[in-house]
């Protein structure tokens, strides 16, 4: 399941929705995203996130079905805020539930690389240093390059 | 054609959307680049590094020397930072 | 935190109380494992979990230094019942909150292979076979050798 | 000195602590498993294949070949299979 939402996200409950009744799961692994007070050398006062309507639901979803195809999933959930955020506010979630724990955590972090490096989200930092557009890290599509 | 900026690339453009009529002689997402850029302004200094700026046709990451046509919707961005 | 507990835990609520007011957490990590309604090739109707009270808390804490000790966390929480459970309940939480999620995700599942291998609980279970002690997996040797 | 037993090793000695004096000829870990399992029955049974038997001294994991000492606690388990 995938939502792109201004709104705030419960993590407990989605956590909860998503094995609902499923007893054949073993475990169930989540990532929440949250935006820091710090940015390199910069304070951070309000994030604000501005995406690509029509392609970021394209690209979750593809995402997702990508994570399904690589691991046997009993269910994924992947939560993407936009707008603006303040330091402490979630920004996304991630949930996996697998029969294997392995395959829920792995699944999570693939998914967490690949939202990092494929969903059309660009930051825009405020703080003591004036709007700054957070550049991408080499590190992120390192990340992604080991599930190549 | 539709054309759409986002971020940084947005605020040099100082625009988010437009509608072009695409010219004869564009046939890739860089000879698009490179007409826009003819335009001066904002839109030269937004593609004054091609390598920094990614394209999307049709909602789907294309490279930049992917042809384009007068039906598609192009979007100019920089790397994406979600997550 | 440790805490080892007869009682169902909140996933939800801990993870907001490991977070709470550190705006310098960039991403939280968590897993849950739970009882499943299979094992191998019987079905599972109750898991009952035996520990070795004292060891158990011991063994735990110093799994939880370790992890704090390998990467730069901003908290971790780790939660492990015994007694009777059922198909869907929960049997381990863990969280790890982090400035940077690589940390947090390599952390708690660090915890995870630790735990499997390192804390002092044996499962019996009972259903259409009778009762079973699981067995331990080389799976779960080998994950916790990745950490070496 | 305190012993206690878990899980299947428990079940088959039929006792899940005991305490008992510890005999002069016993030096280690693996001392004392051979003694309790001259007791016979359940002990003979639960020792049988010792290498599946894990030991703690005094809460903590030992090796079979490590000292033991009357004042210590010696727990005897199968393998762990928490989390």
């Amino acid at each position: 399941m995938i939502k792109v939402q201004l709104e705030d996200f419960d993590i407990g409950a989605e956590i909860e929705a998503l094995r609902a009744g499923d007893t054949g799961i073993g475990g169930i692994c989540s990532f929440v995203g949250t935006v820091r007070d710090m940015s390199e050398d910069a304070t951070v006062s309000t994030m604000t996130l501005e995406h690509y309507t029509g392609m970021t639901e394209k690209a979750l979803a593809e995402i997702e079905a990508e994570a399904n195809e690589r691991w046997t999933l009993s269910g994924s959930t992947v939560i993407h805020r936009y707008g603006e955020l303040h330091p402490g506010d979630n920004i996304v979630l991630v949930v996996t539930a697998s029969a294997h724990r392995q395959a829920a955590f792995e699944a999570c972090s693939f998914l967490m690389d690949w939202l990092k490096t494929k969903a059309p989200f660009w930051k825009l930092e405020s703080g003591d240093k004036g709007p700054n557009w957070v550049e991408a890290k080499s590190s992120d599509d390192d990340a992604t390059a080991r599930w190549r | 054609m539709k054309i759409l900026y986002f971020a940084w690339v947005r605020e040099k453009t100082g625009i988010s959307k437009e509608d072009i009529t695409l010219p004869d002689d564009v046939g890739t997402a860089l000879d698009l680049i490179g007409w826009l850029s003819q335009r001066g302004g904002g839109y030269a200094d937004a593609f004054s590094n091609v390598d920094s700026v990614r394209v999307a046709i049709n909602q789907e990451y294309a490279n930049h020397d992917r042809p384009v046509t007068d039906t598609d919707e192009i979007a100019f961005f920089p790397p994406v930072t979600g997550g």
